[in-house]
């Protein structure tokens, strides 16, 4: 399925969830927010979460700034 | 220039007191931006020389491409220093709702450096958008910082639309000139009851005191510390000069005279 | 103007070390004045709180016609602070010389504060009058701190003439005005090799902390800490400033740009 | 700072040239208000000794009470000068609208000088509404001259919406006290591409020429004129200072350097 | 800083008066200095649009080894031009008097700008050496402009010596910095009773007018003019400064105010 | 009739027309400029306008200003 | 006798020596210091100084100065 | 003979006068001075003047100067 990361399209297998989407990129939950289709949502919601084609997914995170 | 006091009379409210936000109070009266340091574990040193109590931090994608680097928030204890989210990036209200939003879902706070650029030259802010934004952040249960210019109409439009303080510039973002304009901050402190913090400008220990000696009641900074030779030095010393601006200005200075005043006595000189 | 580091180079001999004068250390770079205090007590209080090692007292006679009033030693103890008697009053180089003998039999030290004053509305130093006055203390065995005009030239000569630092004013003596001409003290500051300790200007705190931010080793002062409106208070803010402006002196502080610079990451921007 | 002239590039379009608005080009780059003279014939001296071709106009309710004065259209001859009706007093887009109109009829010319005051103490713009009134009056067939404060990105929002020039504040009007922030000018030529005349806090005519120097296309001015001890001297000083300023600017002025350059030659000194 | 007049008070002794030495009157009170042109063509030019009425020149050794250049007195009309001979390159008071000597032998003329240079670096003056080789070519019938700092206490002892005025920097010799202390200029202004010309400092038009307007006498200038992209406009450009700035003195300017003042009357407003 | 005249109420003869208003403050219409009833008018086009009961009269005119 | 003291001409008693003088004025020679005709004089050296015809003496004292 | 003309030391036909000196480096009088042993000389007064073993002879004329 197709899908928007972060802003780039991406390709990936269907059934793939939102946890398997961050565990792919060795990323802990705790860490990462994710707005998915325009809901954010905190680690305790993205379990079981299901991707589909044309979602559009942003991992964000908190990084040093001013 | 007369120096004018928070709310127009020439004493604090209360000298020695602490900076209030939002109901909270903070002892010190400086907030260090987290941004351009030479590596985390010297920005740990200098958040903790600093004596600050509060943390900018910005909202960012996730670099998918790179394998993770080590999260910020592996060197900030949250119990200790409020992390702040900023909107940096956003150039219309609209984005700047949104970081806010995705900030506080990670920052796991109300609090929001709300910051709408309106020229990528100077780094100023759009004021009209800044109204709008604050106001929907409001709304949505924000306690909003808002980056502003130096304009005292901006500032009062800000607090009208429920900004918990105002936090105009001192000269551009990481420019290091200092106040180039104290006039306008004085006439921003008199013309809001919200506090007044200083966000942008402040390139070194004296222009600090300076900016404290307005009777303004805090400094946000970031480039001054992290850039500096020494940053946790420097952050020492922006701790040192926060404190002493603020008891010079509780103290009273003297007044600046054209001519020259002995400090001996004139009497039982001997000729 | 660029900061300029004493002896030419950008960093400091000696991070954190101390004021060197004539073979002694001194942690305090801080000299007080003890003319002008609404009383002994406070200014003791004051004293206390700047840290400040080395105090200044003036010459004068004892007034027959009143019953004696309590004596300034009374309140200071030369086990703590080092007395510097000045010259205050002197506006020839004898009178000096005499005046200079006279404190070094009261306060028990060979250190002198020479001032030689040229005019009475701007209380400036005659130079070449210094000069004369130093060749014939340092004869006499005295270690010798002249207060002079912010003249490379002349901090020159009095280096030669055996000075043990040299004292350039900042602004008029009790005028509150910092800082007038700061690249004349980076002029002196290349020219002499001796301690440079800015003696008079200093208004407020930041003053206090420019002056120091430009590389100078040591501030003395009065006016600025005896007559604010809360001299203790003040003197605890001088103490915080010195240290600051030294602490980012050492640091080395970012350049001033006329552009901004983000603090926050440009990559990773929502949008 | 670096001198940045207009468009960005060090030199001028034309040099030499005049001041151009809404396709009409005036050879005086000085504009004159006309408020707070000793008397109408000491206005007319003094704008005469000035050159000026562009003079502003207040609109005011007759007083009904007091039999007619002598109206000031008796001392300035439209063929001569282009009356520029402003609307100060405006606190809303609407009234200065309003007022706009009313001058127009009165001026008998499609040019306005628009005001908005935002806060009374400082008599800042209120830039919002500036740039609401301003697309309304653009499109009502005005050529709209704003006075505006310092900010870029308010000039910018001016000038899209049909201004025909942005008149940024130097400071508060009737102040005296100059350009406070010659940067923010700097940034606002940049900025636009429409004439930028500063307008408020020119105090003497050193002010006209750093002014000019900094590359801006005109001055309005008032009160240094009309309240100068002697008006009609003043207003040739300023008419040769804004001259001055701009041949400065057009020259190209040396670099400032922190060290010392001889004039003489350095060779064949006797020795 | 209160502007404060020649002589003390805050009206000139004769508006629209000239510029006295020596018994000579001046309509200029601009001075020019001949080095450093791209040619002496352009220098020539450069004269006649600043409108001097006097020229300063050094005294050098004929270079043997070249053929004979064009030589510089083809280019200046004695009968139109004071030549003023200097004493640069001298660092003692006895090498002044030998080139100063040198230079009434060539220039024909008793006046002499003396120069002593007491450090290389800044080019500032020895002011002892000044005064006692002021003594002397005082004694020989010369008419001595000494340059000096801007101690006002050296100024009286030159005055005293018999100097015809004093010449005191604003900023080092070519730094184009302007005046970086005018209170100095203004102590020297109450402190002496002979003409007070500012020489060395000014980097451009606007300089020149500040200078004016504290009152002093003229102006000498050379790097500024002759090294700006285009001499010839910046000579027209410093002419009309030091006019402007000159009258703007002579008009009485308008007290500089925190606070805003309007310039419309508060009468009348439609509301 | 009643009318409000620069924001002040005033009592006016019934059938005074304004220039009549003009003339009675020895106004000359070259130097002022109207706005009655919120319309602009200039001298031209001041004759024979007539005032009723409640009219709203502005009568305006530059002054010096900055 | 007559004596130049701080300054001013004054009538002492003849016989009257500089311990004398001071204790006259409750001064405690601790925190004085004394110029008897030009010679600078410490406590110690204070005791048994005569007073004479003519002389000058100077009284001082440390006080409050910048 | 050896001379030291602006301070260079310089090896000269014997007989040769100041006026043939100027003439050899092609300096008309007029726009120079000459300080022949310490004394200043004008143009009229360099006619006659000779020269001799040891003589320093300083040759300046004005040059552009601040």
């Amino acid at each position: 399925m197709r899908l928007i990361v972060n802003g780039r399209e991406r390709e990936l297998d269907d059934g793939l969830d939102l946890v398997g989407l961050l565990r792919a990129h060795r990323l802990e939950p705790r860490v990462v927010v994710v707005e998915h289709n325009g809901r954010i949502l905190r680690p305790p919601q993205m379990e079981g979460v299901d991707l589909s084609e044309g979602d559009r997914v942003e991992i964000v995170q908190l990084v040093g700034g001013g | 220039m007369s120096i004018v006091a928070h709310g127009g009379n020439g004493t604090p409210a209360s000298p020695g007191g602490g900076l209030e936000l939002a109901g909270r109070t903070f002892r010190s009266r400086l907030i260090l931006g987290t941004g351009k340091y030479p590596s985390n574990q010297v920005m740990a040193e200098a958040l903790e020389a600093s004596g600050t109590e509060i943390v900018t931090v910005a909202v960012r994608r996730v670099d998918l491409s790179r394998s993770t680097e080590d999260a910020l928030l592996n060197w900030i204890d949250p119990e200790r220093y409020l992390l702040l989210p900023n909107t940096a990036g956003a150039t219309t209200a609209a984005e700047a709702v949104r970081i806010a939003r995705l900030g506080r879902a990670a920052g796991l706070s109300d609090f929001v450096k709300l910051e709408v650029i309106g020229d990528e030259r100077t780094l100023y802010p759009d004021t009209a958008a800044l109204v709008e934004a604050t106001r929907e952040l409001v709304r949505d249960g924000f306690h909003v910082l808002p980056y502003t210019n130096d304009d005292p109409v901006a500032a009062r439009r800000l607090e009208d639309a429920g900004a918990v303080c105002v936090m105009p510039l001192g000269s551009p973002i990481g420019s290091g000139q200092g106040v180039l304009n104290p006039q306008n901050l004085l006439f921003i402190l008199e013309s809001v009851s919200v506090p007044v913090i200083v966000d942008a400008g402040v390139g070194t220990a004296s222009d600090a005191a300076i900016t404290m000696e307005l009777g303004v009641d805090g400094i946000l900074m970031n480039t001054a510390v992290a850039q500096a030779r020494d940053p946790v030095r420097m952050a020492r010393a922006m701790r040192l000069a926060v404190e002493a601006g603020r008891l010079a200005w509780e103290a009273g200075r003297i007044p600046r005279r054209p001519r020259a005043e002995p400090s001996s006595p004139r009497e039982g000189v001997l000729v």
